[in-house]
This record gives structure tokens, sequence and C-alpha cells, in this order.
């Protein structure tokens, strides 16, 4: 039996040094039973609304869960495909500006005298062709995809000015506003929470239970491996960022009715928001590993932790620092921890 | 398929190295120059548009206007090109300028007759402490730069607020401030903005020790391949912390700057600022994945960046029009560089294939 | 056999279901466009009738909620109220966001909702984006009481206005005129373009120096956001655009500082008159190193004092919102609610060189 | 043709002598064919016998003291040890090999020497006292120098800087001192007779330039100890000449160089003593004169070696793939083949003849300018490796970790990839039917797993490789392209590999097989086809092939009368 398995034809340089392959911590675990290996997040989650629950007055009610679900609900829905995205090593910054843009486009077309029913197909083709461009710059330039996302980020956000200016435009139909807004009977929980599951389903479907989910771990872990295996990597990251563009756009149109109000600012900085959801829901930056149960997870604790501590009068700025630092901790922890267990971190110098 | 010999006649043996001289680094040499002209070119051309649109715009006051407006970004940029260097990146930076801002506001009020020279010192200070913590975080748990600055992005902006809020004063205003410090913001050397000529001293130094001294080549070699920086016995962690506390105390100095230039010095100051700083430096060149790129190419993407804020407007553009252009000029700019990347790559390969 | 496959069942699955979802909502109501609108809603119609004597409660739970945390003007406002409340002995809080935005806004009012506070005193980020919270915080309760920055009138009980409209546009018109004279270009720098407030103002503004000052023209109007740099950048950038520029109004205090920074550390100081709204502890150098001569504000101390006052009156019943209802507010004396539910706190105090030092906020 | 023991011979462009070594010793296979990893430096002496000189090869310098030991080192990832009790003794001025099978350890103890792994126990010596080589740089400043078999350069950085990277020649200033750093490495460049350009990026050099670079690294600061890695692979007859002529001087001046290959008459050529290795552990230390090929291959292998090539002879049946005139511009040009069904095809060179390109071509990773490829007759759409895989295309890929496996995902999740949408019913995967699946194949492979849901990564080498294997076998398909099929892998698994091509082909599967390994060309392949510098120079039937018809093709002298038409 060979033994020096962990160094066959390539030398040194493929991996970092002091970093023996085959001491990486296994995220296949991980993958087991819809992700749930990053039972961690899921379990600080429950035992967080629990404390929350009889901690904190007027948190656990109705209401209460209807306005944290609110909250939320752009937050997962964009997260969903953005996690897929991620899962294969790449990043979508622009997401947030492409709510602003569609929102934008949504107003100024509502201004013009077009009915909804027309107005939201466009949006959402608006969405699929901003995201046709990310996805075409990565994948037939061979572009870094979170410059290339940078830049959109810039761009589209300074088109959704272009668009709409500072104004804003408010005279959306009560009726769709309201319906926004609305709660499933006396539940307290939104109407929307229920398109939004089917989304959440069929994306932890597609992730976890289909041959695309598949070549999706496949190709972030290992593009060229996935590539020998006929995956085509190029075209499933295009259609990702299209499909990223279009659920984005689908936020900017809900964002928009939501609030009554569009707006070229609506949105901006919720990029940020939506990605470290996703990093703390165990997603590593670097693609291959994590799930969309722990995304949902890292959703709902930035959510109602946000939403508990705004309840007990923490100021906001507290709130940012608690979630600047439960991001960085949520990294930093399972590294510490696979140290402690002996292994050496993974780290693969791709992205910054 | 029987047993035939195909003597294809193969091109003769000959052996690489003799290919390979010469020419290279004339190549990369043009090629470098190519792209930092190219910027220089683009900001020409803006300003010849602009200028004919508007004969004012060439005024010294407005080019004073705008040199002041390009010094911050200009010292933030420089200190970003470090970082990214390293194949990594820093987002925290505009909350570390506001945070620093506000401790120098804070410091001159509590002590009004403090020496600038100690002001700019205790900004860069409390810079380069946030600097530290970022690059400790990064090289010693060895987190992903993006993941940990995002975190410090919001942390450091909390802190700063927490700050402001938690002190009786919420914003410090000019007249809280020493005339003799305020007068940094106004003050010229041979009519230009003093504080034009220390982004432009800041720019020189980094330029000067990324290039000429062992440290700063290892940034490059780090960022240009970890592995190999590794088994090159190059300290990665100590340089990649290194590059992160020159980054915080050059975002600390841009602080003061910022003090000395708005003399309104409230939590929000810098916010949403990395977008630019990162694109200022890679327009300017700076690969993001690391490994190449110069602190001037930055420091020509932070102007370039700046003009495009003033010149719009006089060229009767919507000043909406700056973020759509600011992201055009990001995208164009890592085109273009791929382009120029790939040139090079056939060329150089070009050069050394042997047959076939 | 693979990836093409995939990535297009992949797009089809996602895709089709969220635009499913879409159109099986909107398939029943047929085409909606603008124009064909429901007629507004009813909330801002108060049912109950007023009690005019009736005792202000101790124990109130007031909430102010600012546009922003942080914000000098805010804090002082809010300070104002902060003294009303504990005058009727109620309980007082400030929350809000650390960014001026609508949406964290709305996060705000919901927890106050849930909180159960009796009065939200607000100055709306968007005048609709934060309605249907407001209408949500006013069904659970809650009276709503907006100062500075108004909403829609049918989602608050009363609006406290800094001044008329009229007055404020006017005065600063009339100053602006003293100090440049009556004739040339003039620019305005406001703060966002959909700031309710500021576009009431603009817009009396022009129609008022058009029939005042036929020979003062109003030439652009830009904006900073209350952003103190990017207002600053705009007012570089006006006198970039319009060389023969006599004046600027800021009617703001976030734009009128910086354009005043700007001014003093520029060749125009003097030069080019500046007025506006602004506070005297940011002015007090400009006005003493010359750049000012005079520019306006209300109390915002005095704001924040009445909205309290008017928050309490609402929730004990001695006003409903209803036009010609009359409450005391403290140590400020009676008002009287005006059309739409707007109360007015007075006109604006013009500050100058002699009483500048007079005023700390 | 075979060259006479003790030959010197001299190489066509310089003017240094090759011992040839005692070839006359070395058993031969049942075959008649060399034994494993036998190859011959290219050398026209062979031929003719005018250039050859009875010069006897230079003397060594007497071995002085012991500069670096190791001693029982012992050294695991995870489950796998990789060095149990490993020995090593590096002596002054003299030049030591270290042979062993891939997989023997020899790279992790390469690490260790360089300070990239600590040992898990046992002591590191270094002139007689212990030394901790916690780091590279540890490595570095006792004076170890290592080129490795992949060069570890900057692309971005310039050749020099490359060279002398944290040892940069300064100024007063503590400033690099540029001019100073282009003239030492010209002076570098003219001791070791290359012209490269100094300023230039290392970025889009050659193989070989890169390794001159590491060589000229290692040379710039006068290491004690000069460890190089399997650094000729890559290298052609005069530059392997070129590295020697630096070893035999650094060794002449007083240091010790650890030579680490598999070609052994580049071992016996320069070394004065050899190490054997084997499953991690030491075997035995001796001279090199008192040792001979066979010898050391019986040690390395531990085992008769004539089982590794069990070809079942079968009659080939129709062409079932056709490759036509493929062109791929700098890389490959012309090349035309038919593989038919029960045959094994061999694509044989020197590494960098384009081989392994040329497969991924036909697979669709890479696109190629010219030509076609028809599987069964119809034309393959280029540039997808789905329609390859459609067509009844399989590519085990050259390399393991980075194209054949994704390492960190599981072994049942590596085995059913290529057959995810298969195993799929109305789209869905069920872990259930994916298991099944996996446990199927690993056990018909005999993958020796712990379980099925651990990362493919934490199994040795060979059962990876019959994870690979595994994955592709499962989707039936009718032409098998293996690149390397055996590198890294243990003799046993090696001999289960070659068994399972040779059953494949019986049952009427086309294989395609690349291999630098000439004994496993030889003893698997029907056919050869031999590919120089990016074109197939040579299609060499069975009966015809031997070592020497394969090498002289493989070095461009297929036009000499050495190869029967």
């Amino acid at each position: 039996m060979a033994l020096d398995s962990a160094h066959p034809a390539t030398p040194a340089p493929a991996t970092p040094a002091g970093q023996a392959p085959a001491e990486r911590p296994s995220p296949t675990s991980r993958l087991r039973l819809l992700g749930t290996g990053d039972g961690v997040i899921t379990l600080v989650l429950v035992v967080f609304l629990l404390v929350a629950s009889f901690a904190v007055e007027g948190f656990a009610s109705t209401r209460n869960t209807g306005f944290l679900l609110l909250d939320v609900v752009v937050i997962v829905l964009i997260a969903l495909p953005l996690t897929l995205v991620i899962v294969t090593g790449e990043i979508d910054l622009s997401v947030a500006s492409t709510v602003g843009l569609t929102s934008a486009v949504m107003g100024q077309l509502w201004f013009a005298g077009l009915p909804l029913e027309a107005i939201i197909p466009i949006c959402l083709l608006l969405g699929g062709v901003l995201g046709a461009v990310n996805g075409l710059l990565v994948t037939r330039l061979g572009l870094p995809s979170l410059a290339v996302t940078i830049g959109t980020l810039a761009l589209y956000r300074g088109l959704a000015f272009v668009v709409l200016g500072d104004r804003a435009v408010a005279d959306f139909p009560r009726s769709w506003t309201t319906w926004a807004l609305s709660g499933i009977g006396a539940t307290g929980i939104p109407v929307v929470v229920v398109p939004l599951l089917v989304l959440i389903v069929l994306t932890g479907v597609v992730l976890h239970a289909t041959p695309i989910g598949r070549s999706l771990y496949a190709m972030g872990n290992s593009e060229d491996a996935a590539r020998f295996a006929g995956i085509d990597v190029g075209r499933t990251k295009l259609w990702l960022f299209v499909v990223t563009g279009v659920v984005a756009a689908l936020g900017g149109v809900y964002w928009t009715l939501r609030y009554g109000s569009a707006r070229a600012d609506n949105a901006q900085g919720l990029e940020l928001q939506v990605i470290a959801a996703i990093l703390l829901g165990g997603v590593s930056i670097f693609g291959g590993s994590g799930g969309l149960v722990g995304v949902l997870a890292g959703a709902l604790l930035l959510g109602s932790l946000r939403n508990a501590l705004q309840l007990v009068n923490v100021p906001s700025d507290v709130l940012n620092i608690v979630t600047g630092a439960l991001l960085i901790v949520a990294v930093v922890t399972p590294q510490i921890a696979a140290r402690f267990r002996g292994r050496r971190p993974r780290g693969r110098p791709r992205t910054p | 398929m029987s047993s035939s010999t195909k003597a294809a006649a193969p091109a003769p043996v000959d052996v690489a190295p003799e290919h390979t001289g010469g020419r290279g680094a004339a190549l990369v040499q043009r090629l470098v120059v190519v792209r930092e002209l190219g910027i220089l070119a683009a900001l020409l051309l803006l300003i010849v548009a602009t200028v004919i649109a508007n004969p004012r715009f060439l005024s010294g006051q407005n080019l004073r206007d705008l040199l002041l407006s390009a010094s911050i970004l200009t010292v933030l940029a420089a200190g970003q090109t470090i970082v990214i260097v390293t194949r990594n990146v820093d987002l925290s930076v505009g909350s570390v300028l506001g945070l620093s801002a506000y401790a120098s506001g804070t410091l001159l009020v509590n002590a009004p007759g403090t020496p600038v020279v100690l002001v700019i010192l205790a900004g860069m200070a409390v810079g380069a402490a946030c600097g530290l913590l970022n690059g400790a975080i990064v090289a010693i748990a060895k987190v992903p730069s993006l993941v940990v600055t995002l975190g410090t992005l919001y942390a450091f902006r909390g802190l700063d607020s927490l700050w402001a809020s938690s002190s009786d004063r919420l914003q410090i205003n000019a007249a809280d401030l020493p005339t003799g410090f305020k007068s940094l913001a106004g003050a010229r050397l041979l009519g230009v903005p003093l504080l034009f000529l220390i982004a432009l001293a800041v720019v020189l130094l980094v330029g000067f020790y990324l290039r000429n001294y062992r440290s700063g080549r290892e940034l490059y070699g780090i960022g240009s391949d970890p592995a190999a920086a590794r088994l090159s016995g190059i300290p990665v962690g100590r340089r990649v912390l290194l590059a992160f506390v020159v980054n915080g105390a050059l975002a600390g100095l841009a602080g003061v700057l910022y003090a000395a230039r708005f003399q309104t010095l409230d939590a929000t100051a810098g916010t949403g600022q990395e977008l630019f700083v990162v694109a200022a430096a890679v327009v300017g060149g700076v690969a993001i994945f690391g490994g190449s790129g110069s602190v001037y190419g930055a420091a020509l993407g932070a102007l370039l960046l700046t003009t495009i804020g003033t010149s719009l407007p006089q060229l009767g553009l919507n000043p909406f029009w700056r973020d759509a252009a600011v992201g055009a000029l990001i995208l164009a700019a890592i085109a273009l560089d791929r382009a120029l990347s790939l040139r090079l790559a056939r060329r150089l390969r070009g050069r050394n294939l042997r047959g076939a | 056999m693979t990836s093409f496959l995939s990535s297009r069942r992949l797009r089809g699955g996602l895709t089709g279901a969220a635009v499913a979802a879409l159109v099986l909502t909107t398939a029943a109501c047929g085409g909606t466009t603008r124009g064909e609108e429901e007629g507004g809603g009813s909330a801002g119609e108060a049912s109950a009738s007023a009690n005019p004597d009736a005792e202000i409660p101790s124990g109130l739970k007031i909430s102010f909620l600012p546009k922003q945390l942080n914000n000098p003007y805010f804090a002082i406002a809010d300070g104002g109220g902060e003294n009303a409340v504990e005058e009727i002995e109620g309980e007082f809080s400030e929350v809000g966001p650390s960014e001026a935005s609508a949406s964290s806004q709305v996060s705000y009012i919901n927890t106050l909702t849930q909180q159960g506070v009796d009065v939200i005193v607000t100055s709306a980020n968007d005048p609709n984006a934060i309605c249907s919270a407001l209408d949500q915080a006013r069904a659970g309760g809650a009276n709503v009481v907006t100062f500075d920055s108004d909403t829609d009138p049918a989602c608050r009980d009363l609006f406290i206005s800094q001044a008329t409209s009229e007055g404020i546009a006017q005065s600063q018109i009339d100053l602006m005129a003293e100090q440049m004279g009556g004739a040339g270009q003039v620019a305005i720098l406001s703060a966002t373009a959909n700031a309710t407030n500021q576009n009431a103002w603009i817009e009396i503004m022009e129609t008022y120096a058009a029939e005042k000052y036929p020979d003062m023209e109003i030439v652009a109007t830009v904006y900073g956001d209350d952003e103190d740099e990017k207002s600053f950048q705009e007012t570089q950038g006006l006198l970039q655009t319009y060389p023969e520029l006599k004046g600027i109004i800021s009617p703001t205090t976030v734009g009128i500082s910086a354009a005043a920074r700007y001014l003093s550390g520029s060749e125009y100081k003097g030069k080019v008159a500046l007025t506006g709204l602004g506070t005297p502890n940011q002015m007090r150098e400009f006005v003493k190193d010359g750049t000012v001569t005079a520019f306006a504000l209300w109390n915002p101390e005095e704001l924040g004092y009445l909205a309290a006052y008017a928050g309490a009156a609402l929730a004990a019943g001695q006003i409903t919102g209803a036009e010609g209802e009359t409450f005391e507010a403290g140590e400020l004396g009676e008002y009287t609610v005006e059309a739409d539910g707007v109360v007015v706190l007075g006109e604006p105090t013009v500050f100058n060189a002699d009483n500048i030092d007079d005023f700390d906020f | 043709m075979i060259p006479v023991p003790g030959e010197t011979c001299q190489p066509r462009s310089t003017g240094v002598h090759i011992r040839v070594l005692s070839v006359a010793s070395v058993t031969l296979d049942t075959a008649g064919r060399y034994p494993y990893g036998l190859r011959h430096t290219p050398c026209e002496t062979f031929h003719t016998s005018e250039a050859v000189t009875l010069e006897p090869a230079p003397a060594h310098p007497a071995p002085g003291s012991v500069v670096l030991a190791l001693e029982d080192v012992s050294k695991s990832f995870g489950a796998v040890a990789a060095l149990r009790g490993a020995r090593l003794e590096l002596r002054a001025g003299e030049a030591h090999a270290l042979v062993g099978e891939n997989g023997a350890g020899k790279s992790t103890l390469v690490k260790i020497l360089a300070g990239v792994h600590g040992p898990d126990s046992g002591r590191v010596l270094l002139d007689g006292a212990p030394v901790t080589l916690d780091n590279p740089a540890a490595a570095r400043a006792a004076g170890i120098a290592v080129i490795y078999q992949e060069p570890t350069l900057f692309p971005d950085l310039s050749v020099a800087e490359n060279i002398f990277m944290g040892r940069q020649p300064l100024t007063g200033g503590r400033r690099i001192d540029r001019r100073e750093l282009a003239a030492r490495c010209r002076a570098l460049f003219e001791r070791l007779g290359v012209t490269l350009d100094p300023d230039r990026p290392a970025r889009g050099l050659s193989i070989a330039d890169q390794q001159m670079i590491e060589i000229a690294k290692a040379l710039s600061f006068d290491a004690r100890v000069l460890v190089m890695d399997e650094p000729t692979a890559a290298l052609s007859g005069v530059e392997v000449e070129r590295l020697f002529t630096v070893a035999r001087s650094l060794r002449s001046s007083g240091a010790a160089v650890l030579f680490i290959s598999h070609r052994f008459d580049e071992v016996f050529d320069l070394c004065d003593r050899i190490t054997v290795m084997r499953d991690g552990q030491w075997v035995s230390t001796d001279p090199a004169t008192d040792l001979t090929v066979d010898q050391v291959v019986r040690r390395m292998v531990g085992r008769e070696v004539a089982s590794l090539f069990p070809k079942i002879d079968v009659e080939p049946g129709e062409v079932v793939l056709e490759v036509r005139g493929l062109t791929r511009v700098g890389v490959f040009a012309d090349v035309s083949f038919d593989v038919r069904a029960g045959e094994i095809v061999a694509l044989a060179g020197l590494v960098g003849a384009g081989r392994s390109e040329v497969v991924r071509a036909v697979f669709g990773v890479d696109a190629y300018d010219a030509g076609s490829v028809r599987v069964a007759g119809s034309q393959l759409r280029q540039g997808s490796p789905a329609a390859a895989m459609a067509a009844g295309l399989a590519l085990v890929p050259e390399d393991r970790r980075q194209q054949g496996l994704v390492m960190e995902l599981s072994v049942e999740r590596n085995a059913t990839l290529t057959r995810r949408w298969k195993l799929a019913r109305f789209g869905l995967l069920s872990a259930r039917s994916e298991r099944a699946t996996a446990a199927d194949w690993t056990k018909r492979m005999q993958v020796k797993a712990g379980k099925l849901s651990d990362a493919v990564s934490t199994l040795s080498g060979g059962n990876q490789q019959k994870v690979v294997l595994a994955k592709w076998l499962s989707t039936d398909p009718r032409v098998l392209i293996v690149d390397e099929p055996t590198r890294g892998i243990d003799v046993g698994t090696k001999a289960e590999v070659h068994r399972l091509l040779s059953q494949l082909a019986a049952d009427g599967m086309a294989v395609v097989m690349v291999s630098s390994e000439l004994p496993e060309v030889l003893g698997m392949a029907d056919r050869v086809l031999v590919m120089h510098e990016g074109r197939v120079v040579a299609d060499i039937p069975r009966a015809q092939a031997d070592e020497d018809s394969v090498m002289l093709a493989a070095t461009g002298q297929a036009g000499r009368p050495a190869v029967a038409s």
C-alpha cells in the first residue's frame, strides 16, 4: 500500500505549505440531511428564539412574528439564489443595486401609465438581463466575479438614479401594497411567506437533491474536476447569475410594494446583510460547502437578533457592532475549532 | 492501422532559454505604461471635454478644489493597494476613516492646543489599531479578508456612532475646532493645496516602499502566489498583518485629513467610501486577486474618479450619472486588464513555444 | 445531457415558480394602472370626539423616532421633547436608525408598535414608505405625530410644522434679496429631492421671488442629500457652473454649514451671499468671519417640545386632530390645530452677528 | 542498439560526457523489455560509434562528514502514515539519490527537509545537532535549498526577483539595489548557461525555464544541502546536463546534493550513494557502485515486477474513435489516429509532447482549432465533455487531485458525479440510490474506504484512482481514455489497474492510454503512438514496440533507421 497518498504527482506547490490536503475537514457530513450539518447555527437560532421569547417582552407574539418575517423576507428571497452562486465559488455583490434599479424602473413605468401586470414581467426580465451582464462578464470574459459585481453594484445603482433621480413614486394601488403586508388570517404570518416557502423548498431541493445541486458543489470545490466530469461550468454559472438577477428583481418589485414607494435608493446596502446571513449560515465564501438550512437559520438569527435588541431599546449602533462581530465569530469559530481538533484550517488562497 | 511509422518532420529540437531573452521586460514595461497611460489619457480626455463645456474648469480655484477632493481618496487608495496586492481586501476603510476623524476631532475639542503633527499621529494610531484587528483576524484565524472586513465595516461604524452618541457632542463643528488645525484645509504650498501634497507624499512613499524594499516585494510575492510565498520562507502572516496595519494607519491619516477638510464631524464620515476606494485601485490597474499593480495607478484612479464627480455636472450631465460612470469604469478597467494580460501571455508564450 | 439541461431546468424551476406566483395574484385584478386608483385611505379621520378638558395622564409612553440618530438637529429636537415628557411625567424614549432610510425607520415603527407606546413622534424619511407601518401602529393604539418632515396626512394624527411653509420660504427670499441687492442669479442647495418640506418651500420660494423680486433669477436647485461632503461638493459645483452666481439659499442645516465652509475657504467668500436654515452653533463661526450675514431657523428644541405636548394631548383625548381644536403646550402656550391636522410652531427666528451668541443649539 | 555498460557518450550540443549505466545487468521481463521506470538519456552515441569516447567519468571527491541526517522520522496525515521511521544521511560533497516508488514517502521527506511539514516523531540533525525546521525560512537559514518538481514561482514578479526574493542585494539605506540584483542574476545565468532576461516576469515561462530559475535560486545562496525533487521530469537532455553540471560543481565545493528521480540512468550518473524507500520506510543505503539497477528496482518494489502487465490478447473490432487532423495552435498539430474496440492504444512521448493536451481536446475539455473527432462514426461536437460522455467517451485525467476528483466531496458523491442525471428520478436524487450505486461500484473496484460518506481525500492514492475509474466505468463508455492511469499509486493497485484495463479491452472497450512509463506502455499497448513536440511521429504495433523504437521516436529521431516499418 502506498502511504504517501497525500502527495502523489503534485508536489508541494499545489497546496499551501503546512496543509496536508488529506487533513482538510470534510464538509461531506454537512451535506447530509438537507445541509443540516450546519446544525450549530440552527441550534443557536433555536436557543436564541427560546431565550428571547421568555426574556424579551413582546417578542413572542403573532404581531411581532409578522414584523420580523416582513423584515427578513427580501433578505431570505435574495439569499436563495445567492447561496447557489456562492456555493459555486462566485459572488454577486450587485443584488441590492438590482433591487434598486428594478424599483426605480418600476416606479418610472408606473408613472408612465403602464399597468402593473405588464410592469412586473418587464422588471423580472430586466433583472434577468442585469444578471446576465454579470454572468457573461464572469463566464465569457473570465473576469473575477468579485470585481465585476463591485462594478455593477455601482453601475446599477447609478442607473437607478439616472432612471428615477431622487424622486419617489408612491401612488401604487392600495390593494397591492396592502397585500404585500397582509397576514394569513390572524396568524400574523405575512401572506408573502407562502410563495417564499415555495421558493425555499424549490431551492433546497435543487441544491440538495438534484443533479444540479451536486454539480454546484463539485464546481465550487474544484472547477477543473467538475469540467472533467462533464459539467458545463460556464453555462451553469451564467444561468445562476441570471436567476439571481431575476430573483433580485422580484425582491425589488416586492420591496416597492411593501414600502409603497419606488425609489432609486431602495435596499441600499442590502447586499451586505444578505451575504452576512449566508456566511453566518455556514456557507464558505470560497464555495463548495454549506447548506440552505444554515442560510435560513442565519437570516432568521440576524433578523430576530435585531428585532429582539430593538425591543429592549438597544441602540442601532450596538446592533451594527453585534452584526459585524457575529459575522466574524461565525467564520473564525470553525477555524479555531478545527485547530483545536488538531487539524489545520482549510483556506484556499483563491479569493481575498 | 498497420504498423507504419509516421515520419512527420518535427521542428528542430531547440532549447527554450535562447528564445526568451531580451524583449520580455520591454514588453511588460510597455504594457504597464500602456495601462497607466490609459488612465491618464482617460483623465485628460475628460478634462478636455469639460473644459470645452466650461472653460472655468481649469481655473485655479477649481483645480485646487479638485486636488483637494481627490486627496482623501488618494490616501485611502494608496493604503488599499498595499492590501489588495497581497490578495486581500479591506472593506472597513470607510468606517476606519470615520472613527479616526471623530477621534481626532474629539482630541482637538478636548485639547485645542494639540500640535497638528500629534493629531495626525493620533489619527493614524487609531487607524493602525483597527488595521491590526483586521490583520490579526485575517492572518491568525486564516479567515478570508472580505468577510472579516465586511464584519468590521459594521463594527467600526457602530463603535463610531456609539462613541458619538454617548459623548456630549454628536457633531463636532467648525467652531469647535482650533483655527490652526482648520487652516490645514486652505493651506497651500506654491499654490498647491497642502492636503494634496500630503496625499502625494503618501503615494510616493508607499510606491517607493513597495518597489524598493524587500518586505514590499514580498507583499507582491504573497499576492502573486501565496503557496509559493510560504515555500520561499516569506513570513506570510506577518507581512499580511503589516499590510493591514499600514492600510489602517493610512485610513486613519485620511480621517485626519477629512476632519481638516470638512470640519464637520459626526458618526457618518466616510460612509460608503470603501466602494470608491476599491474602485480607484481597480481602475488604476491593481489586480483584485493580488500580485500586480502600482500605487501610482491607484492614485491616478482616485484622481479620475474624483474628476468624474466634478465634471459630470459641468458637462451638463445629471450628477446621478456619476455612480453609473464609476461602475462602468470599473468594468472597463478589469476587462482591459484581462485583455492586456491575455495578450502578454500569448506573446510571451509564443516566444518560448517550440515546434508544433 | 448534463449541465445545459440542468441549468435550463434550474432557471425554469425558479423563475417559473416566481412568475406563476405573481401571475396568480395579479391575474384576477385585470390591468392595474396609475390614475384609476381607489380613493385615498380613510385612516386619517379621527372617529372619537375630543374632550378638551381631559387631563394628561402620567406615565404616557412617548417615543421619538427621528430620521436618523446622531443628527445634531434631531438630537436637539428630541431633547426638547424629552423636557416636555418630563413635565407631563411620561416615559420618554428615543430610537432610530443610524442611517436615514425609510426601511429601517419602518422596522423601528414596528418595534414601537410592539412595545405598545402611546405616542410616536417621528420625522419621515419617505412620506409614503413608512405609512403602512404607521397605520399599523395607530391600529395598535398609538398616536402618531410627525414633525419637521411630514408623511401622507392620512397616516398620522398631527403634523407639527416648524413654521408655515410660506413663512419659511418668504423669509429666506427676503433675507437673500437684502444681502444680494435683489437682482442676479441665485441657486438653491436642498437636502434630498423627495423631502416633502424642502420641495414645498422651494416651490413657494420660486413663485414668491418671481412676484416680489423679478430681477432675482433662481437658476438651479441641487441636492446635497443632507450629507456634509456631498453638500460641500455640490456648492463647489454650483460656483463652477454659474460663475455669475450672487447667492445660495440652503434651506437645510447640513447644506448651509457645508456651503458656508466651502465659501469661507474659497475666493468667493463675501462675494457670494449665503442664507438659509441653520443652527446657531454650526453657523457661529461663519457669521463671525463674514461669510454669512444672516440666516433663519425655528428653534428645534421648541419643535420637539411642542410635538411631545401635541402627542400627549392626543393620547389624553384633549384633541383628535380635527381642525380648530386647541391644546396647551406647556410654556409655549396654546396652539390651534389647522387644516389637515397641521400645528404651526411659529415664525422662524433670524440670526445675525448681533443675536447669535444668545442661542446655544 | 543497446549501449555497452561503462561506455560514455557525447550528446550533440554539449561537451559533457554521460556515463552509460550498467544496462546489461538489468533483468528483462518476460517480453524481453526493461522493467519499470527505466529510461535512457537520449544520446546519439547509441547509434554511431564515432562520438564515443572512452574518457572516464569525472572522479568524485571523497565524501566528507555528515551534514544533514534524518533519524527515525514518522509523519502521518490523518489516517495515512506517509513516513514510518524514515532515515536519511547526507554527507558533505556527496550526491545522494533517494529512490522509491511513487507513494513511498519521498515527497513527504523532502517537505520535512524543506520545513513545510514538521515530523510527528524522530529527529532532524544538522551537523550532528538536532534542529527544528518548522518553516521554510528556517530550512533555508540552515542552508537547505529545495528544487521542487513543479516550480514555485511568483508569476507577476520578475525573474531576478524570483531568484532573490527576500535576499535581494541592498544599498546603504536597506533599499533593493536593482542594478546589483540584475548583475547577480546575470552572473548566475552565465554560470548556468541560460540567456533569460532578468527583468521579464516569470509568467509565461516554459516549465524548463522555470526550473532553471529554481536552480538559479538554489545556486544563489550557496546551499550546503541541495534537494532536487524530480527536477528533470520536464527537462530536455541538454537542460538535464546543465543541471547536473551545476549539481556536480556544488558537490565538489562541498555541498550535499539529494537527488530524487525515477530515471536510473541519471541516478547512477550523478550519485555516489543511493537510499531506497518503500512504504514510508527506509530500505537501504548503499554506494551506487555496489548496486545495479536491477537490485534497486527489486528493493523499491519489494516483489517480482513481471506480473505487472497481464495483457490479454484480443482481436480488435470496429473502429470506435477516429481522430483526424486535430490541431491546437502552439500545442499540437495534425494529430490523427484510430482506435478499435478491444484495442489498447498507448500515447507515448516525453513530458510536454502534447499527449495529455490531445486527449483533453478529444474529450472536449479543451478547444481545438482544426480537425475532427468521431465516435462510432458520428462527429463529436467540440468543447463539450457532456457531449463526449453522451457519445460514450470517458476520460480518467492526468491529475487525479485537481481534475479527477473533487477532493473535499465524499467517496459516494465522487463516484456518482458522472451519473447524477441517470440516477435521478423526475430530476430528484435519492441518497439511497446514490449510495447503492456508489457501494456497488466501490465494491466492484475493490476500493478500500472507511465510509462512503468520507471525503475522498482521506483515501490512499490507489484507492482514489479506483474511485475515478469507478466514476467513469459506471457511465458504461465505449472508449476509455486513461491519462497516466498508475501515476502515484502503489504496486499492488497498479497491477489491479492493469488487469482491469486488460479485461475491459477484452470485453470490447476501446482504451486510449497516455503514459510516461515505458514499461507500462510496452506491457499494455496493442499499439503505441509516439508523440514528439505536438505531433504523432510514430505508430508502432505491439510486436515491434520496444524501448529503443519508442524512445527514438519520442526524442524526435524517428527518421533514423532504428524503427522497422
